[in-house]
C-alpha cells in the first residue's frame, strides 16, 4: 500500500511529463495544461494522505524498491523514505507546484510551446519529488541533478534567444560546481560509514567514536558547498538573478519557492552530520550572513522587478542558512515554508504585472497600477508586509524567530541579519511604490491594454495570498506545531525553545521597528520625493558598484572562465599542434635517416670497397680480439 | 554451443556482405550483425545457466599457438557490447549512399568479427592477431569512404595505421618474451601463473601500456584520434569510438594488470595521475573546438582517461566502474556521433559555427540529442552516471584529490557539451531547413537512449555478469 | 711465436721458401703498381708460377700443375685476351685524387696490422710438425676423395663450369644480337 | 723425408698468405682499372688458396686441397664471367675504370 501510494506519488507527475511530450502537441494547449495541472494535484493529494498518515502514526515509511549501484562496500538502493521532513516538502512542493500550473494555464496560454512548457514543469515535480522523498543521498543525488536540468530547461524556455540559454547553461554548470562537492561529500561519507542511507547513516553517525574529525567535517563542507550551488550562497549564487530569465511561474516555482530550498533541505536531512561538525556550522553561519546582507544591498538598487525579487530570494535563503548554521534547523525549515508562500505569491504577482504590460520587466516603465490591478496589488501587498516582517503575517515569526536565534549565538550576525532585514523591508516597499502607486509611466499603448489577469492567474494568488498572511501560525513562538511535528528528526531536544522574556520581546520589537523604519525610508523616498531610479547611464558611485553586482560576473568571467578559454586555446594551439608534431616527427627522422642513407649508395664501387674492407677489419677485430 | 559460432556467423556474413552486391549488402549486414546479436544473447543465456561456452583447440604447434576463446562475464560483457553497436551502426548508416557499399558493409562485419575475437581470445597469439586484424578494416573504411581532403586523409589515416601498429609492436615482443617463460605457451591461464621479478614485469607493463596507451588513447598518445575521428566516415568513427577504444581498456584489465601486477601496484599513481590529465586535457581542449566530431573526440579522450584511471585504481569498484562506463560510453558516443552525422547529413558542414536553432525545426531531433549530451555528462539516471559514479567512488578510495581532479569533469563535461549543445541546436531559427528525423534515424536513437536509461535505473544485471570475472582478475593480481 | 729463419743455418728448403715468397710478393706489389696492364699480367704470371713454386714445396704435385695450367695457362691468356681486345694502355688511366689513395693505403696498413696482431695474439700451435708418413696428396688419393666424398661438388663444379662458359658466350655476343 | 713444415714452419706460410691478401686488397682500394682489380681479386684468392695447401699438410689431410680444387674451379668461372662483362661495359662505355660504373648509385 504504501509502495503504491509512493509510486503514485512519483510517477503521476513523470506520466504527466511523458503524455506532454509525445501527445501534448495534438492535444490543444488546454487540455495538455489540464493534464499537467492534474497530474500534479493528484501527487497533492497523495501527499495530504501521506501526511495524514505520518501524523497519526508518528513514524516514517521506508519504501525500497531495488538495489540500484554496487559499490564493495556500500549498496545502494533506489527507495523512497517518508518521514516528517520530506512529506512536509512534499507538501507544498506540490501545493505550490499545482498553484502554480493553474497560474500557468493562463500565463503561458500564448506560447507556442506550452505542451512543453508543463511537460518540464511535470518533469521538474517528478525529480523534486525524487529528491525529497529519496532514502540516500544517491537517490537525491538524482532528484538533485534533476532539477538543475529542469532548471536548465526552463531558463532556456526561449531558446532562441541565446542570452537566456548562457543564463541557463551558467545555472546549469554552477550547479554541477556544487554537485561536484556533493559527490566528494558522499565519497568521504561513504568510506567513512559504508551507507549513504539516513537511516543506517544517522546511527552509524551516533554511534562514531571520533566525532568533529577532520574528515567527518571536510565532508560536511562538501555536502555544504553542494548546498550553496543549488541554494544560490555565496560564492556560488550568481546563477539565480541570471535565472530570471526564464518565464515568470517558473522563477516562482523554481528559483523561489522549492528548487533552491534543497540546499536547506539536504542540510536538514544531515542534520546529524552537521551537528558533529560544529567548525562547519560556523562557516555555514558566517556564509549564510554574509550572503543575505550582500544579496539585500544588490537588490536595493536593482530596476528590474524580477531581479529585485531574485536577489531577495538569495537574501532570503542566506537567512536560511544563517539559522542552518546555529543548528536551529527547525527554524530554517519554517522561513522554508512561510517564504515559499509569499515570495511564490510575489513572482506569480509580478508575473501577473509583466503579463500586463506585455513583458515589460524595468520598474521605471511602470506605476500606478493599483487602480488596474486591485487584486494582484493586494496580494502583492500582503507579500511584501509578509516578507518585510510586519507582525501577524507569516514572514514576521519565521524571520523573528531566525534573527532571535542568532542574537543567542552570535551578536554580530545577528546585527547583520536584522540589517538585511531592514533592507529587505525597503527594497520590497520601493518595488510595491514604484510598481502600484503615483502614475504609470510607460506608453501610451501599454496604458491603453492595463487590465487585471484572469482568475486562473488571480485565484493562485489569492491562495496564497492568504497562506502568506496566515502561515506564521504554524510556529507561534512558545507554542510550536512545527517544531513538536519535526522533533523526531533531530537528536536533540527540537531548538531550545525560547522563553518568551523580556529579551525577547525586545527583540521582537527592535525587528518589528527595524522593518517599519524600511518601509517608511521607502515611503519618503519614493512616495513622498518621488523619486524614479536613474536610467542605467547616470547611475555614480556605490549605487553603480550596487547596480553592476559588485562586478562579481565580470570578476568570475576573469579569474575562471577566461583563464580556461584562453588555456584551451593554447592547448588546442600549440600543445596539440606539438604533441602532433613529435609523432609525425618521428616519421620525418625515418625518413630523413633513409634519405640520407640513399645518398650514401652513391654508386662509387671505391667507396663501397673502401668502406667493405673496414666492415671487415672490424667484424675481424671483433671476433678475435674482442675476447 | 560455444562462442566460436558468433565468431563464425560475423566471418561468414562478412563473406555474404561482400558477395550480395550493392544494392543488397547493407540489409544483408544488418541482417547478419543481427544474427550475431541474437546469437550473443542465446549465448549469455547458456552462460547464466552454468554451460562451459569456452573453446580451447590447438592450432599451430611451432610456435603453440591455441585456439583459445574464453568467455567469463567480462568477455561476454564487452561481446555483449560489440553484438549490440553493430546493428545500431549499420542501421544507422542507412540514410547515406557509399559507392562501393559490398566492400563498406563487409568491413565493418569484418572488423566486428576482428574485435569479438579480440575480446573472447584467451591465447595471447591468437589475441594479438585478432588485435591487429581490427585495424585493417577501419584503416579502408577511413581511408576510402572518409570525407575531407583525400591527402589529409590519408595523412591522419596512415599516422592512425602506423602509430597503433607501432605499439603493438611492443606488447607482441612482451608475449613471445612471456611465453618463453612460460614454455612457449602463450595461453593466458600459462601466463597468469608466471612469477616475474620487479623488473620483468615493469618492463612487460611498459610495452603493454604502449599499445594501450595508443589505443584507448591516453595522453599524450592521443594525437591520432581527432583527426582520424574527423576524417573517417562516421561509421568508421561509431566502430572506433564506440568499440575499438574499448578494445584498448579491456586488455588492460585482461592482460596488462594481471600479467604485471607488482608494477602495476608499484606505478599505479602515476598511471591514475595520467588518466586523470586525460581527463582536463581533453576537457580544456574540447571547449573550443569548432569542428563538432572533433569535439565530441575530445569529450571521448576525457571519458577514457577516466575509465582508464578507474582500471588502474586495482580495486574492484575501480574495474567495476570502469566497465560499466565502458559500456555506456559505447553506447552514448555512437548516439553522439550519429546525431552530428544526422546534422551532417542536412547541412553538410561539421563546423559548430555554421549550426544553430535547430530546435525551432526539428523538436524531436533536439530531445533525443540533449538526452544523448546528458547522458554523455552523467546525470544521474543514465547509465553513464552509473559507472562514473562509481569510478570516482573508487578514486577518491585511493585518494580523495583523485576523486577531486577526476569530478572536474563533471563540470567542464557540462561545459563544453552544453555549449556545444547552445550552439548546435538553440538560437535564432537556422536559414538553412531542417528536416526533423526520419523513422530510421529515431529508432536508431531510440534504441541507444532506452539503453542508457534502462540501465540507468538498473544497471545490476550487468553487474552480476561482469563482478565474478573481476573477482577472479583481481585474485591474480593480489596472488603475491 | 714468430720463427725467425736463421740465415746462417739455413737449410736448402728454407733458402728456397724465402726466395718464392720474396718473388710472390714483389711480383704482387709490382702487379699492382705498374702502370701498364700488360705488365701487371706478366707480373701476375710470374706471382702464380712461384705460388706453384710454394705448392711444390709443401709437395702437393698435382695442385702445383693444375694451378699452372688452369692460372698461368688459362686466366692469364684471357686476361691477356681481354687487355689487348681492350686496347689499353698506361695513358688512359687517370689517377685517382690523393684522398683516394691515402684511404686505400690507410686500410691496408688497417687490415695489415689488424690481421698480424691477431696472429700475433692467437695461441701458439703446439706440439710438433709431425708426419704420419702416409700418402694423402698423391693424384691417387685425391682423385679417390673427388670421385667418392665429393662427387656432388666435384659434378656442380662441372655444371658451373658449363654456365659460366654458356653465359660468357651470351654476355658477349649479346651486342651483335641487338645488333641485328 | 718428414714434414716439411719442421722447417719453414706454418706461421710463415701464414705471413705470406696475409701479406699477399692485404696487397690484393690493397690492389683493389689502389686501383682504378677494373682489369687490375680483378687481378688483386686473383691476388687474394691465391692467397688463400696458398693457405689451404699450408694447412693441408699440416693437418695431413687431402681436404683443404680438394678444397682448393673448387675454388680453382670457381675462380675460373669467375673471371670468364667477369672478364665477357668487363668487355661489354667497355664497348658500352668505352671504359672499364671502375669510377665510370656509377649505375648502382641509389
Amino acid at each position: 500500500m504504501d509502495t503504491n501510494l509512493a509510486l503514485i506519488l512519483v510517477l503521476t507527475p513523470l506520466l504527466g511529463f511523458l503524455v506532454n511530450v509525445f501527445f501534448g502537441k495534438s492535444l490543444g494547449k488546454t487540455v495538455s495544461g489540464a493534464i499537467g495541472t492534474i497530474a500534479v494535484a493528484i501527487s497533492f493529494v497523495v501527499s495530504l494522505l501521506l501526511f495524514n498518515q505520518i501524523t497519526s502514526t508518528g513514524k516514517g515509511i521506508q519504501v525500497t524498491l531495488f538495489d540500484w549501484i554496487q559499490i564493495s562496500n556500500l549498496k545502494i538502493n533506489l527507495g523512497f523514505l517518508l518521514d516528517q521532513l520530506s512529506v512536509l516538502w512534499l507538501l507544498f512542493v506540490t501545493g505550490i507546484g499545482s498553484l502554480i500550473h493553474l497560474y500557468s494555464i493562463s500565463y503561458m496560454h500564448d506560447d507556442e510551446n506550452m505542451h512543453k512548457f508543463f511537460a518540464y514543469l511535470n518533469l521538474f515535480i517528478f525529480f523534486m519529488i525524487t529528491l525529497v522523498i529519496g532514502s540516500n543521498l544517491l537517490v537525491l543525488f538524482i532528484g538533485w541533478e534533476g532539477v538543475g536540468l529542469c532548471s536548465y530547461l526552463l531558463i532556456g524556455f526561449w531558446h532562441k534567444n541565446q542570452n537566456y540559454n548562457d543564463a541557463a547553461k551558467k545555472a546549469f554548470i554552477m550547479n554541477r560546481i556544487g554537485d561536484l562537492g556533493l559527490l566528494i561529500g558522499m565519497f568521504i561519507i561513504g568510506s567513512m560509514f559504508s551507507t549513504l542511507d539516513y537511516a543506517t547513516l544517522q546511527t552509524a553517525v551516533a554511534g562514531a567514536s571520533d566525532l568533529n574529525s577532520p574528515l567527518l567535517s571536510l565532508a560536511a563542507l562538501c555536502l555544504f558547498i553542494g548546498a550553496c550551488g543549488k541554494s544560490a550562497q555565496i560564492p556560488l549564487y550568481t546563477w539565480l538573478p541570471d535565472a530570471m530569465a526564464g518565464p515568470t511561474p517558473v522563477s516562482a516555482l523554481i528559483h523561489a519557492a522549492t528548487m533552491v530550498t534543497a540546499g536547506i533541505f539536504m542540510v536538514t536531512r544531515l542534520n546529524f552530520v552537521f551537528d558533529a561538525a560544529h567548525d562547519v556550522q560556523n562557516v555555514i553561519a558566517i556564509i549564510g550572513g554574509i550572503t543575505s546582507l550582500v544579496a539585500a544591498t544588490i537588490g536595493l538598487v536593482q530596476t528590474d522587478i524580477k531581479k529585485v525579487l531574485a536577489y531577495s530570494t538569495v537574501s532570503q535563503l542566506g537567512l536560511m542558512f544563517l539559522a542552518l548554521g546555529f543548528g536551529a534547523y527547525e527554524v530554517a525549515v519554517f522561513h522554508v515554508i512561510t517564504h515559499a508562500f509569499f515570495k511564490a505569491c510575489l513572482f506569480l504577482g509580478s508575473g501577473s504585472v509583466i503579463h500586463g504590460l506585455h513583458g515589460e520587466q524595468d520598474m521605471r516603465k511602470m506605476g500606478g497600477l493599483r487602480k488596474a490591478m486591485p487584486i494582484t496589488f493586494w496580494t502583492m501587498l500582503i507579500s511584501s508586509l509578509a516578507i518585510s516582517g510586519v507582525p501577524f503575517f507569516s514572514g514576521f515569526f519565521s524571520k523573528d524567530e531566525i534573527l532571535m536565534t542568532a542574537f543567542h549565538h552570535n551578536i554580530s550576525l545577528y546585527v547583520v541579519g536584522s540589517i538585511a532585514s531592514i533592507m529587505t523591508a525597503f527594497y520590497m516597499f520601493r518595488l510595491m511604490f514604484l510598481t502600484f502607486f503615483k502614475e504609470f509611466r510607460g506608453t501610451e499603448e501599454q496604458k491603453h491594454h492595463l487590465h487585471e489577469s484572469g482568475s486562473l492567474i488571480t485565484i493562485p494568488l489569492i491562495i496564497l495570498a492568504i497562506l502568506a498572511t496566515f502561515g506564521g501560525l504554524i510556529s507561534l513562538p512558545g507554542n510550536s506545531w512545527l517544531n513538536e511535528y519535526l522533533a523526531p528528526l533531530f537528536s536533540k531536544a527540537a531548538g531550545e525553545e525560547h522563553h518568551l522574556g523580556t529579551t525577547e520581546y525586545t527583540l521582537m520589537g527592535v525587528a518589528v521597528l527595524g522593518g517599519i523604519l524600511g518601509i517608511l525610508i521607502a515611503y519618503i523616498k519614493y512616495f513622498k520625493q518621488d523619486n524614479v531610479p536613474e536610467s542605467d547611464e547616470n547611475i555614480t558611485g556605490l549605487s553603480k558598484v550596487l547596480y553592476n553586482k559588485y562586478y562579481v560576473d565580470e570578476a568570475y568571467d576573469a579569474v575562471f572562465v577566461q583563464p580556461i578559454n584562453s588555456l584551451s586555446k593554447f592547448f588546442r594551439d600549440y600543445i596539440e599542434t606539438g604533441l602532433s608534431a613529435l609523432v609525425f616527427g618521428l616519421g620525418k627522422v625515418t625518413n630523413e635517416i633513409a634519405f640520407q642513407g640513399k645518398k650514401l649508395q652513391s654508386g662509387s664501387i671505391g667507396l663501397y670497397l673502401f668502406v667493405f674492407v673496414l666492415g671487415m677489419c672490424a667484424i675481424i677485430s671483433y671476433i678475435f680480439l674482442a675476447q | 554451443m560455444n562462442v566460436s559460432t558468433i565468431l563464425i556467423i560475423l566471418l561468414i556474413g562478412a563473406f555474404a556482405t561482400y558477395f550480395s552486391g550493392d544494392k543488397l549488402s547493407s540489409k544483408v549486414a544488418l541482417l547478419f550483425s543481427l544474427a550475431a546479436l541474437g546469437c550473443s544473447i542465446l549465448l549469455l543465456n547458456n552462460y547464466n545457466a552454468g554451460e562451459n561456452i569456452s573453446l580451447i583447440t590447438s592450432w599451430i604447434n611451432q610456435p603453440k599457438i591455441s585456439f583459445a576463446l574464453n568467455a567469463d562475464g567480462l568477455a561476454m560483457a564487452m561481446v555483449l557490447l560489440t553484438a549490440a553497436l553493430t546493428p545500431i551502426i549499420i542501421f544507422s548508416s542507412f540514410g547515406n549512399e557509399y559507392k562501393n557499399a559490398k566492400a563498406f558493409y563487409g568491413l565493418i562485419l569484418f572488423m566486428a568479427f576482428a574485435m569479438t575475437g579480440t575480446f573472447l581470445a584467451s591465447d595471447g597469439l591468437l589475441y594479438y592477431i585478432f588485435w591487429e586484424l581490427a585495424l585493417v578494416p577501419i584503416y579502408f573504411i577511413a581511408l576510402i569512404w572518409g570525407n575531407g581532403d583525400a591527402e589529409e586523409r590519408r595523412k591522419a589515416v596512415v599516422k592512425f595505421f602506423i602509430y597503433t601498429l607501432a605499439g603493438s609492436l611492443f606488447m607482441l615482443t612482451a608475449f613471445i618474451y612471456l611465453s618463453q617463460k612460460a614454455n612457449g605457451s602463450f595461453l593466458i591461464e600459462d601466463l597468469y601463473k608466471l612469477n616475474l621479478s620487479a623488473c620483468e614485469q615493469f618492463w612487460i607493463f611498459l610495452a603493454f601500456f604502449l599499445a594501450y596507451a595508443i589505443k584507448i588513447p591516453l595522453i599524450p598518445f592521443h594525437t591520432w584520434q581527432a583527426n582520424v575521428y574527423q576524417k573517417a566516415p562516421t561509421v568508421g568513427t561509431m566502430l572506433l569510438s564506440g568499440i575499438m577504444l574499448k578494445m584498448g581498456l579491456y586488455s588492460v584489465i585482461r592482460w596488462q594488470l594481471p600479467l604485471a601486477p607488482i608494477a602495476a601496484k608499484e606505478y599505479m599513481y602515476v598511471f591514475i595521475a595520467l588518466g586523470i590529465a586525460g581527463v582536463i586535457y581533453g576537457s580544456i581542449v574540447a571547449l573550443r573546438q569548432n569542428d563538432l566530431k572533433k569535439l565530441l573526440a575530445y569529450s571521448s579522450l576525457a571519458h577514457v582517461g577516466l575509465i582508464a584511471a578507474g582500471s588502474y585504481t586495482l580495486t574492484l569498484d575501480g574495474l567495476r566502474g570502469a566497465v560499466l562506463q565502458m559500456i555506456a560510453h559505447g553506447f552514448v558516443v555512437v548516439g553522439l556521433f550519429f546525431a552530428a552525422e544526422v546534422i551532417f547529413r542536412r547541412f553538410e558542414t561539421r563546423e559548430i559555427a555554421e549550426m544553430g536553432g535547430i530546435r525551432t525545426q526539428s523538436p524531436k531531433f533536439t530531445s533525443m540529442f540533449l538526452i544523448l549530451v546528458l547522458a554523455s555528462v552523467a546525470l544521474p539516471s543514465t547509465f553513464n552516471f552509473v559507472g562514473e559514479f562509481t569510478v570516482l567512488y573508487s578514486l577518491s578510495q585511493i585518494n580523495i584529490w583523485f576523486a577531486v581532479l577526476g569530478g572536474t569533469t563533471i563540470i567542464l563535461g557540462a561545459y563544453y557539451m552544453l555549449r556545444m549543445f547552445q550552439h548546435v541546436m538553440l538560437g535564432e531559427t537556422n536559414s538553412k531547413t531542417f528536416a526533423d528525423v526520419s523513422l530510421n534515424e529515431g529508432i536508431s536513437f531510440a534504441v541507444i537512449i532506452a539503453v542508457l536509461l534502462f540501465f540507468g535505473f538498473y544497471p545490476k544485471p550487468i553487474t552480476d555478469l561482469i563482478t565474478p570475472s573481476l573477482e577472479t582478475i583481481l585474485q591474480v593480481i593480489n596472488k603475491n | 711465436m714468430i720463427h725467425i729463419p736463421d740465415f746462417a743455418h739455413a737449410t736448402t728448403v728454407q733458402v728456397i721458401f724465402c726466395f718464392l715468397a720474396f718473388i710472390t710478393v714483389i711480383t704482387a706489389f709490382l702487379t699492382i703498381f705498374s702502370r701498364n696492364p700488360i705488365h701487371s699480367a706478366i707480373y701476375l704470371v710470374i706471382c702464380f708460377f712461384s705460388i706453384a713454386g710454394h705448392y711444390l714445396l709443401l709437395n702437393s704435385q698435382f695442385l702445383a700443375v693444375v694451378h699452372i695450367i688452369v692460372y698461368s695457362g688459362a686466366i692469364m691468356i684471357l686476361f691477356l685476351f681481354t687487355i689487348m681486345l681492350m686496347n689499353l694502355n698506361e695513358q688512359r688511366e687517370v689517377h685517382r685524387p690523393r684522398i683516394t689513395r691515402l684511404g686505400a693505403i690507410v686500410s691496408f696498413c688497417l687490415i695489415v696490422i689488424v690481421l698480424i696482431t691477431i696472429f700475433i695474439n692467437s695461441k701458439p700451435i703446439v706440439g710438433g710438425y709431425d708426419s704420419t708418413g702416409e700418402d694423402f696428396q698423391s693424384i691417387q688419393v685425391l682423385g679417390k676423395i673427388l670421385l667418392n666424398e665429393y662427387m656432388v661438388p666435384f659434378e656442380f663444379a662441372s655444371i658451373l663450369l658449363l654456365v659460366a662458359m654458356i653465359g660468357t658466350v651470351l654476355l658477349s655476343k649479346k651486342e651483335k644480337l641487338n645488333n641485328k | 723425408m718428414g714434414n716439411i713444415l719442421n722447417q719453414i714452419g706454418i706461421e710463415n706460410y701464414i705471413f705470406l698468405s696475409v701479406v699477399l691478401f692485404c696487397i690484393g686488397i690493397f690492389g683493389v682500394l689502389y686501383r682504378r682499372n677494373a682489369i687490375i682489380v680483378f687481378m688483386s681479386i686473383e691476388i687474394m684468392l691465391n692467397a688463400v688458396n696458398l693457405l689451404f695447401v699450408a694447412f693441408s699438410t699440416y693437418h695431413q689431410d687431402a681436404q683443404g686441397q680438394v678444397f682448393v680444387f673448387f675454388s680453382m674451379a670457381v675462380a675460373a668461372a669467375e673471371v670468364a664471367v667477369g672478364l665477357a662483362i668487363l668487355v661489354s661495359i667497355f664497348r658500352n662505355l668505352g671504359s672499364i675504370s671502375i669510377d665510370s660504373l656509377k649505375n648502382l648509385k641509389g
